[in-house]
């Protein structure tokens, strides 16, 4: 099994998640981070003073997936999260030695 | 009797009738129903009026928390909170007597507004300096008496609480208590026991053929100047915030964690200047609370419409902790002028405030002085223009007779007039008062802070640590926010 | 003197001994110390009020800002912090003038009150359209006539506010601060000449023996309904936020960030209320004022409760920010008939106005239009309600001879009487009032915000880009919230 | 003609000339002008109270808020929000009739004051249990009349109000609705018909020879404790949330989500309570609302000061949530004897004030009960320390002749004296009014909150996954705050 | 070494806690979370229009644990996490190359 | 490439940054939470009842490096984020199999 994490810009994370249910996947982890990155900062003016803004607000997903179809998966959450402007994100896969669902107990893909 | 008199030439002479009527009363052996009902009225109004200025408490705990960071945010809100009854303690037993022991409300509110006590604490005559005076605790207390209290309690609170601001999110909790109790018992106290108590300042239109002495109708100076000084005081004694000041000395901005908050804070502001500012006639039969009132809100109107213009235009973008800061300086600047100045002047004040006011924010903190929520140059400097602006643009239609001045043939009452309708001794009358301010109270307020940070272990400000992981999690135990 | 005793019908006619005393007065040559008295406590409670309604700018900023999301908090809280002094400058040189120059408020605060010039400067007779008149800016300005202003500007500044609600989130700022200033300046001073200035439409009673003209308490129709249609045209010419309506053209729920802050704005607002509605009596010797507030606070409550019952109904659960517009529903629809009708109606016309507010919403909603408060169904339907329901329920006790009408003997003074209890006239007057507001004024302000868009580089609304980053992030240069 | 008498012994007596005019007006054929307009200025004040009450609604919602959990906001906030409208309706039919259907306010208003119906619904003489009428739905409502009832109405929402603080985060929605209904229609009304209305805890001084009689000037016991002993009631039928106590048994904190938000609403308490005290002279001829107000002021100052020192000795920190409470039980204890006695004790209640709060909070959480904000000690226990205080405290100064009471001699009207001056009677008719309400409406509220957990299906407390998710996901729809 | 992440519902985080400092586990990384999966969201209706809550509101957890413990770990912690309702969230183990503790510098196993 | 994540003191995440960025680093993801570890927590009181607060505020950096540059980052990292005492926190390094830039779908190294 992989576990795949992408790093979106916020305002896609529906259609991402619509479009990956879509694809058939049926479960994923999403948190709120900020990045940083070519997009770049921007500096801004508060009581007279600046103050650089290096952080940009965007979506982390993880999903644990089959490795079998690791490439679909890429390939639509490419897709739906792509807007082509700077800044859309990365995607990266690690190995997954072992998953358990705490429910059930069950090990490996079947606990998908 | 003089003192009778004092500070109530407008109710006196410049209110019409039924004031004239109370005017007479306070001597009158026979009370008549009528102005029995208008001196109820009159201290009816003064009590709505502390209930309004009590409530600015609010405010300022709110805009000054919404400035700051979010780990401090317990402790800038819990000190607000605090210090209203701190300093209420210590006026009430200490600085009440000694700013007011002499003070005669009884042309407002009738016989029970004797004086506690007419002899000076010190001084005498036109020279007076502390009062005393303790029948407000004991059962001899008349309702006149108490409301009186209750109004001027509420104004010291206003000073107490300024420096919470400048001082914010580095001044020990402990420190900060000791600050309230003095601010309640001996630093408002001082100024205000020579100004509206009748002290010197208020005394120099007779003693120094000034005007009619200093004058100061709610405020600016009495109020805002003198907590303005102890705010710059506290600040430099503080020091800056770790992390204000780059490597290259350059001021860093440290946003406020909650400007919904202070925009609130700023309207409750305005709501309670109305009882600030409009009550301050200590007389409902003084229609002039009307003026008052109006002239207060276009000071304000235009202080936050300049303010918005003026900080697009010098930083890009319309930033709400300015536009706050331009209303708040409108409001500040017109507290001492309100009832002497013509709509347009309050326009004028209003506009020009904001514009000192934001530049006095750029400069104190090119200065090295860091001031979280601007409260130096909002109630210092708006403070210090408005003590001015009476002196330029009083136009000598209100307050006739005030502080008992008459005219050279000893019959008319002296009109309070500014350098723009011709006088010049009304101006140096309340340049006196500012310069005062600037010297003797900031004085006493930067020895205090000077020598408490002496004396106290570890000084006044919070260890480095405590600061970085903030004060709230090491000074109130629980944070202000909880997910 | 017959503009003199405009709009006074119920202080000359409707409350008992002392009014009569003033009444009397304001052409009388020697003015009693009573009488005085009187006057001078009206003013106050004049002053007072517009104190309230002038903090119902905070109530108006916090439901808007709690409705509306985390990422336009800054942006929409500064707006409604920024009208007020934009719409208050434009109404000072232009707006007042225009709308109440020749208001006569003799009869309430005796001489000082005297209109500023009885020629209208359009129109003439009982076809008057616009007023003019710069006193209050001068010193000649008294505090009558300050008093007065300033609680007028308090109204107008609640018309300017209402599109900020249903322009919320997408709305560029500059395109607002214009905005602001054409609502103070000639937006609201419109309607309001024809109405409460003493125009055509408070004149029908004599001109059409329409019942006495259009009568609108407090500013059912003048303020709130002429305020929701703003709103109205506004939403239209901006359109929808990027995702209220879903692919399938349905609407989607876009719930606001703090719900807690929009409740303690409707608080406030409810707290404010009472200076909108029990103030309008211009006379504390008019102890109708008592009537009005109790009636106010019955509509409110029986708003606020039917809300509750009936969306819980309507989705299943009681939805929060449906008992804050059912609140808010009862009080906009009570504002204009408070005065003139009996408790148990108060209580009805507050449970019909929830329903329909509700209704409207959701009627809104579907038709395309994105009002991200419910501004539109509060303050329009909600008002334009109100201003039917007076024509309804008057119960004739209050009021009569209300905009000087006269029965055909030309000696009694004419009732203000609903449908309900047998008069037609009065409902006619009210439904032009409303007709005119939904056709001349709506037409206005669509053509304003049309005409705007069209001359604005770009539109009156934000980039796509800065819609779904953020307008704080790119129109205020700071969040409304930091970590 | 009693009953005119009735609660006024103060406006009678005890407040110089023109109330005297207005005493003697009540019976008088011919009403003068002036008299007239006291009655209009004292019925303004009424108003202005009521307001000031209706806006405290907001300072409990902020602090309930404030101090429960951030999954539970929505819940907290909009049941305070909603039991205004909720006892309002309740008691508008059914409530204030029952409480106050024979009071009669014409000394302070004039004749539109006269009462609905003079007889008691049950009982009679000294012994009237309740009172009945219906005007005040109808056009023949006065001014007077309704102006009496907003006030009124207010205080009951009040108590209404103090158990969605200790019953938080569990409390099912429904269940709350029902509560709301019964608090304003029977349970407040019960013990305010036999003390204000006029029952026989009121008659005591006459029929027991016990002082003047149960006397509880703005409600220490008749608001507060009744309150705080249904709070109490619902508590305990309730149970303490999961995860209050550990295994071990021992309260472990669950602190508020936001202390900023609770001490806002602190501070709106504060101002609204001079609105609950001070007005309650009903008349501003009555010129003790300087005193109580001033009072008021003091209890507060020294209930906050003394529990900010208090806690830190005790736990180390000056934790915010206890200067909040020690603020609010200064203001609850001195309700009651807030114009009896002089300023020296009202520090002196609020210094005792604050400590038996505090300690009563840490002695009710160990006793098991868990009450998330400290009503009931704040309410309960501080509001009968406040019945008692009034009975120790009196002076003897203000309210001769209250309920009625004369001397032996049938002509000096009676003084209102404590222990601590001497008399022993009014202490003892304290004490009665307090264990009445630790007895009878205890026992009322714990029946009322008993049967209905009983008849509701699955009792009047939510499921426990609900609890654990929060109760806004699940009865309210909408979480209280969105990212 | 191992990187244990377990995704778990928020009430149970100090169960977990506790039953692991009880394991042995003397440090851990915790962050808020919104998971999507079989347990599925709800839907909700705001001022009249639907709204669907897809994201349900969860706890992860990362522990770098010694290969050695790994399977004491996991049962101690899908023990305490456990609640055998639906939602209860998953564990996945992926494999660690390098650990290093700022404070010492200290490498591998010695510096958890 | 290696996936480097960094546990750190909420205060040192400028210095970082800014170290990061002059030893080359064009991109990283941040994000707040609360660690447990030697440090320990500490006990409140409030409403005179106590608690515990076990989980201390820190923050996490996760970046994608190529394999050269790990060395270089993680001293580079020790080094800006150290205070020397309890609590400075942990960096540990996994193995990305694969990493795409969604807007190019750029893949491996190039994608950093
Ligand atoms: N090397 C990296 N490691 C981890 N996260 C990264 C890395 N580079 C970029 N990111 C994340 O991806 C986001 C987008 O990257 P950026 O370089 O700004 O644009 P783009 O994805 O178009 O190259 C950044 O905000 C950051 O959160
Ligand atoms: N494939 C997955 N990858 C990452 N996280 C997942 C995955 N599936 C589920 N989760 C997380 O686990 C949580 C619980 O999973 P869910 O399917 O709802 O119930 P269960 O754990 O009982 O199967 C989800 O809310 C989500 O945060
Ligand atoms: N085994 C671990 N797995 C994951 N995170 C850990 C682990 N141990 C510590 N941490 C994180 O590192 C932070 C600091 O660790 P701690 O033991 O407190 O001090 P030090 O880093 O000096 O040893 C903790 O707050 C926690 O966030």
């Amino acid at each position: 099994m992989k576990l795949i994490t992408a790093i979106i810009k916020p305002f896609k994370v529906d259609d991402v998640k619509d479009a990956l249910k879509a694809a058939g996947v049926v479960g994923m982890t999403v948190s709120e981070v900020r990045g940083f990155g070519r997009q770049g900062g921007h500096t801004e003016t508060y009581r007279g003073a600046e103050y650089t803004v290096d952080f940009i607000p965007k979506v982390k997903l993880e999903l644990v997936v089959d490795d079998a179809v690791v490439d679909q998966v890429l390939e639509t959450l490419t897709t739906a999260a792509g807007t082509g402007k700077i800044g859309d994100g990365k995607v990266w896969v690690t190995s997954v030695d072992r998953l358990v669902r705490i429910r059930t107990r069950e090990e490996g893909p079947a606990a998908i | 009797m003089r003192r009778a008199l004092k500070y109530i030439g407008g109710g006196l002479l410049g209110a019409g009738l039924s004031t004239l009527v109370i005017g007479g009363n306070a001597f009158a052996e026979d009370v008549d129903p009528v102005t029995t009902l208008s001196q109820s009225t009159n201290l009816l109004w003064v009590v709505i009026g502390a209930i309004l200025v009590i409530f600015m408490q609010a405010g300022f705990a709110l805009v000054e928390t919404g400035f700051t960071q979010k780990k401090n945010a317990a402790h800038v809100m819990t000190s607000n909170f605090a210090i209203f009854g701190l300093g209420f303690v210590a006026f009430l037993f200490v600085g009440f007597p000694l700013a007011f022991g002499a003070f005669d409300t009884s042309a407002y509110f009738g016989a029970g507004g004797a004086a506690m006590d007419t002899e000076p604490l010190l001084g005498s005559g036109d020279w007076a300096f502390l009062y005393k005076g303790w029948d407000h605790l004991s059962g001899a207390a008349t309702p006149a008496l108490l409301g009186f209290f209750l109004y001027m309690v509420a104004f010291m609170d206003t000073v107490a609480t300024i420096p919470t601001g400048s001082m914010a999110e580095r001044w020990k909790w402990n420190s900060f208590v000791v600050w309230g109790l003095f601010a309640g018992a001996l630093y408002y106290p001082l100024f205000a026991a020579w100004t509206w108590g009748g002290g010197w300042l208020a005394s120099m239109g007779r003693s120094l053929d000034l005007g009619n002495g200093y004058v100061d109708f709610a405020g600016s100076g009495v109020v805002h100047a003198v907590g303005g000084v102890a705010a710059l005081a506290g600040a430099i004694v503080l020091g800056p915030r770790i992390g204000k000041y780059g490597a290259d000395g350059k001021p860093r901005a440290i946003p406020g964690h909650n400007l919904p908050m202070a925009l609130t804070g700023c309207f409750i502001l305005l709501f309670g200047w109305f009882g600030f500012n409009a009550a301050s006639t200590f007389a409902a039969s003084d229609i002039q609370f009307a003026t008052v009132a109006t002239n207060t809100a276009i000071a304000g109107a235009f202080g936050a419409v300049t303010a918005m213009f003026y900080i697009t235009k010098r930083t890009g973008k319309p930033d709400p902790s300015m536009q706050v800061n331009g209303m708040l300086a409108g409001l500040v600047a017109v507290t001492a002028p309100c009832a002497f100045i013509s709509p347009w002047a309050a326009a004028v004040i209003g506009l020009v405030a904001a514009i000192i006011v934001i530049e006095a924010v750029f400069f104190i903190e090119k200065k090295g002085i860091d001031d979280p929520v601007g409260a130096i140059a909002v109630h210092g400097i708006g403070g210090t223009f408005g003590v001015l602006a009476l002196g330029l643009f009083a136009n000598g239609q209100y307050g006739a007779g005030w502080n008992l001045t008459v005219e050279a043939d000893g019959e008319t009452p002296r009109a309070i007039t500014g350098l723009f309708y011709g006088e010049t001794g009304q101006f140096i009358a309340q340049l006196i008062g500012a310069v005062v301010i600037w010297t003797v109270i900031l004085g006493v307020a930067f020895a205090f802070f000077t020598i408490q940070n002496k004396l106290t272990k570890g000084g006044i400000r919070v260890t480095e640590q405590m600061e970085i992981e903030g004060v709230d999690a090491h000074e109130m135990g629980v944070p202000a926010y909880q997910d």
